[in-house]
């Protein structure tokens, strides 16, 4: 199958659900300008005009309402960040309006919006830009919860979440971006509220949201050459979580290591901890271990930042801890990274 | 023969009027009702009720066509009754009940009935405004013509989102009408306490808003003043501003008159009650020639609705358990 | 000692401290009306002058920059909320700049700033009134935040919080403003980030948050009269938590219920769950369940409304469940409930 | 002898214009230090140049008392080195080491330094407008006289807390002066394409706040409006309200020139390069009886300050581990 990057991905939902259905409209700062979001408003515009497609004030608490208001009169928004930290501004809307709407009217409305929203690490981001606010929206009764990982989720999840009727906070890490993988050329949505295996093992599981996946598979491929066999689980969407995968995945394996992209303190890796040390509380041997950043603002600093963010080493090293390995040596491992391709903008 | 007064016959002119009082009545009456069942604690709901302001919502939504949309606050009842003219489910919901519009889970602060077109109300303050010019930039999209009406106190003048929700509208020229309904009150707090501005029409138009104000307790006078509004908004495709003052007669949530805590005085009511919006009207359609009895006639029709609908309510069965979890997703 | 109501202490603690530093100033909505915020900042416009207690336009986000700037400047603002659900206003401040202001500043300045917010079921309260946003605030680092239950610690947690140089979120649920309990009359800080142990007992642990300390202690009341003997433990400080003494418990118990006044679903219940299940795992003999919210946001109707909050019923239930006990007979127990008490504000 | 301008002696006159050109010279050299280090990838922190609104922030900054403080944006080099005239910690932020007034952890974004009043700066759009407004209110609250002012873009405006926080501060009376930085962009958006209105300061005077306005790149003249804006605060005891035009000579965030991609052109450049600011002040000084050589001198001394602080910031070393978890909290 044709490859394409996880940013061709999301161009190519919009594109072809922009075409299927003219109630789907995008918006958001800088969706029209040069940058186009990384890519991923290529070619809007100028395919479906400035009605359908087009930039806003600086006005995120107005612009998520004014998406209220339109998926409640029949239209289908796509609001975009740059940032996700600018969702901060819209949490009134977010937590007192879109999350309940539907609920307060009986049933009788319908609010099928998309807010898009990137998060993850960049290049001396600092505390402002750099939160990943997934678990805040998940604990909300009412919204949705989307994390694609791959270049086929980023675009099956995406037509998933504008097919939705409900508002869905879909969160992608701009290092994944970059990456490249098989998609279908057709519109094929990926059901939301499934998880994914990315990799099945035997020995552990490790469970992990957005960017953190591909650190997980990276310690599996360095693992697997030392004999561990890591079963790596995204969830993918959540919020509502369907648990089912995770949960027979850590029965199966007798291990958990949870890595999330955010903070540990009340997140959602404390929900997954929870779930599976009460759901697997017989098959469980060790308990499960949490991986996320570290309890700070992020730091700008290069070496600061690189203590702030987990990787595939941390993970490593905890499987090691749990499975009670003797430390590989990794000094012949590489490690990407690709925070060298963000300069901006934010 | 016409006795013409902005170009209407007196016919239509009589006709416009009944319809207000009907509306202001009906309003009235079934926050009377609210007051005379509220101590019996079964509308477990905080209420903010519309007494006094019956002239604004009145004209206001007379002047709206059948699929204008329309927005509120929990200060909302009287848009409700005034868009909707149904009892049944309004009080089924202050009864909390399985045939409230919201099957009792909305409650008093957050009824709407998109059959109707009253689109929503929220108890946060401001938070309805963004939505409502959403509503309107749906319209403008879908080319349909229909205009949206938001309502709001003054209050909601101090909240950010109203001024990047003006902006909006007007940088893309919206099929909206703002309707400020000031109080001179948030809660207890007054107006000077709050505000720095004087005069908040004068700012709204340079944002490229029409505006319009009033003091009027009159609701033809609101009624004509909006399809004015309506007539130059759809002539200059602008969105329109009213600023209408009034005065709350009661407390800011709750059934009673509450003069005796200090922070206002009774003059004032008195002052406003004088031109009380239904003694005005009711004066209005004797001098246009109804008589007495054809006016107590109208009444009791809606008396008898209002006492039939807290009837219905409180014989209509609470919602089931399973209501909790049904309708957090679609 | 001299017994006073929960909302006497908060009221008592804002006058001493007023009094000792004139630095502390409060203000918000609604502070000098005749309600008073349910009477807790009553007299002190009296006292102290409208330039130290005073009314604000209706801008949360605005007003709590203000705050910032406030204490920045030195001084230590006392910021009040009648209802939690109108913090969501104010996010940006709290999660972009109130939390991270000091950090940035690479440890130069202070934020002394308490936030009270109130939260708690009243009496038809609906969606946009009743959330508890504690999880969410206890998420972000750099922010403390503080729930008291008893009326010692709603004034000695004041105290604390208002002396403390860091930003304080102190979430007083408006049931426990009528209880009433043994109260120092001299200003006696209790400190942050330390349990408390409201019920000592052997059986099964149940940690609470806020009004559920009230429910777990009624249903420890219960069931020791059936000869089981339940240990409540109220964490008070939420973040940053010290985890201490519930561990401790649970080592000693076995068994553990989180009862949260908050949704379930990546909540504070989780966060307790996770670290129980990590730290007892050993000791644990079943698994730690949570109580909470229902998953919806919160219908009027009372019937729901009922079935939406958890009570000392279900607690009860759940440690019949995990103490495998046959199911007690309730039906000459007296459950109290003071939502009558409570027809607005809100 | 005499030669008055506003009541300023000529010798006073050159002293200030000196100063002002020292400012506008250190910005300049600065933001061309970074582009010139830039691309060695060692400032590993996105850039917000204040290449082309030297006048603004040195002809306002000029005009604060020493205790006055100042809040600012991202685009906060200009504040930061005009406020502080220090360069040393504020390379060794840029290259992230242990010796920047953020030891690393604040970047270019974060950039502030209490000791010198420069009091805070956020990336956030509009955030940091409230916490110059509570910073106002200590003032007050303290009666202390110092005055603050905060800086921000155009873009700001569109945020609903603006308008919350001029609110407050013209309800309170506070002792703060807003100063609109307006580029005519947020990013690549074009003002017109996001706000509704047309005069920003017919808006703000009816919060009664005094305003002014300059479309000047001399920084004298924005000196001048600033004083001015200063004694009638004090005078009339009103918040000021600065609105100043500049042209952003680079890219939003980072370091080149972005004519290439069409959402602006390179004309307008052109135009405003013609009365950039540095070469106004630099013939200015000439014209008041300074020589080449005097001038030079100044700028070299500039230019050695700049060179020997960038490696500073080279040798410093980077903060250790543990600076990580510290400040969270005090
Ligand atoms: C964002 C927010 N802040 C505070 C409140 C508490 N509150 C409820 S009604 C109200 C007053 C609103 O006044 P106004 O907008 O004039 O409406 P009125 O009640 O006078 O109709 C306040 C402050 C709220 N509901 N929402
Ligand atoms: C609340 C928020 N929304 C969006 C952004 C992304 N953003 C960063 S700078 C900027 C433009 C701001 O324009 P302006 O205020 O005019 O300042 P300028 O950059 O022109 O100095 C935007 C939209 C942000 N940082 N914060
Ligand atoms: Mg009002
Ligand atoms: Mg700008």
């Amino acid at each position: 199958m044709r490859r394409i990057t996880f940013q061709e991905a999301l161009n190519e939902a919009l594109m072809q659900e922009m075409e299927r259905d003219s109630n789907v409209f995008v918006y958001g700062l800088d969706v029209t300008d040069h940058k186009r979001i990384f890519g991923s408003t290529k070619g809007l515009v100028e395919r479906f005009g400035s009605e359908r497609c087009f930039i806003t004030p600086l006005s995120e608490d107005a612009m998520t309402g004014m998406g209220l208001g339109a998926a409640v009169n029949g239209l289908r928004p796509v609001h975009i960040h740059q940032r996700v930290d600018f969702l901060v501004l819209a949490m009134n809307q977010l937590l007192n309006m879109v999350s309940n709407y539907r609920y307060l009217s009986g049933g009788k409305v319908k609010v099928p919006m998309v807010i898009r929203a990137v998060v993850g690490r960049g290049w001396g981001q600092s505390a402002q830009h750099s939160k990943s606010l997934h678990s805040i929206f998940a604990h909300i009764p009412g919204l949705k919860v989307v994390l694609p990982t791959t270049p086929r989720d980023a675009k099956g999840l995406l037509i998933s979440s504008i097919r939705d009727d409900n508002p869905v906070i879909f969160i992608e890490h701009r290092w994944l971006y970059f990456t490249s993988g098989e998609v279908p050329r057709e519109p094929k949505p990926t059901p939301l509220e499934q998880g994914n295996i990315l990799n099945t093992g035997e020995d552990i599981t490790v469970v992990a949201t957005s960017w953190m996946n591909v650190e997980a598979l990276k310690a599996a491929e360095v693992l697997e050459k030392h004999g561990v066999s890591v079963e790596v689980v995204d969830p993918r969407t959540i919020a509502p979580l369907n648990d089912d995968l995770i949960i027979r995945s850590v029965k199966k394996t007798g291990h958990c290591i949870v890595a999330d992209n955010d903070w540990v303190h009340c997140g959602f890796s404390g929900e997954i901890a929870a779930r599976v040390a009460e759901k697997c509380f017989n098959e469980l041997k060790s308990p499960v271990k949490r991986i996320g950043f570290a309890h700070a603002p992020c730091p700008t600093t290069r070496p600061l930042e690189n203590k702030f963010y987990p990787n595939a080493i941390d993970i490593i090293r905890a499987v090691e801890e749990k499975l009670k390995l003797e430390p590989i040596d990794l000094s012949n491992e590489e490690f990407y990274s690709w925070e060298n391709r963000f300069r901006g903008p934010f | 023969m016409k006795n013409s007064f902005f170009g209407v016959t007196k016919m239509d002119r009589t006709r416009l009027n009944i319809e207000l009082y009907k509306k202001e009545y009906l309003i009235r009456k079934s926050e009377e009702t609210i007051r005379k069942y509220y101590m019996d604690d079964e509308m477990k709901t905080p209420v903010h009720l519309s007494v006094g302001e019956e002239a604004i919502v009145s004209g206001v939504i007379q002047a709206m066509g059948k699929r204008d949309q329309v927005f509120g606050t929990y200060r909302n009842h009287g848009i409700y009754l005034a868009k909707t003219g149904e009892t049944d489910k309004f009080f089924a919901e202050l009864y909390g009940k399985k045939d409230g519009m919201g099957k009792g889970k909305a409650g008093s602060m957050h009824m709407f009935l998109p059959e109707e077109n009253f689109m929503g109300s929220s108890a946060i303050v401001a938070t309805v405004i963004p939505v409502a010019v959403g509503a309107a930039f749906a319209n403008k999209y879908k080319k349909n013509k229909n205009l949206v009406f938001v309502f709001f106190g003054d209050g909601a003048l101090e909240e950010g989102v109203f001024w990047e929700s003006l902006n909006f509208a007007c940088l893309k020229k919206l099929p909206i009408v703002f309707i400020c309904e000031d109080n001179g009150l948030a809660i207890h707090a007054h107006i000077k306490d709050r505000q720095a501005f004087k005069s908040i029409t004068d700012i709204v138009s340079k944002f490229g808003c029409n505006v319009f104000k009033s003091e009027s307790t009159d609701a033809e006078v609101i009624y004509n003043l909006t399809v004015e509004a309506v007539k130059k908004q759809r002539r200059v495709n602008k969105p329109s501003f009213l600023h209408l003052k009034y005065y709350r007669y009661l407390e800011h949530v709750g059934v009673n008159q509450d003069f005796q805590y200090g922070y206002r005085s009774e003059e004032e009511f008195k002052k406003w009650f004088k031109v009380d919006p239904l003694k005005i009207q009711r004066r209005k359609l004797l001098k246009l020639g109804l008589i007495e009895k054809e006016i107590k006639e109208l009444e009791k029709a809606i008396d008898e609705q209002v006492e039939k609908s807290v009837e219905f309510a409180k014989k209509s069965p609470f919602p089931g358990e399973e209501e909790l979890l049904s309708d957090v997703y679609a």
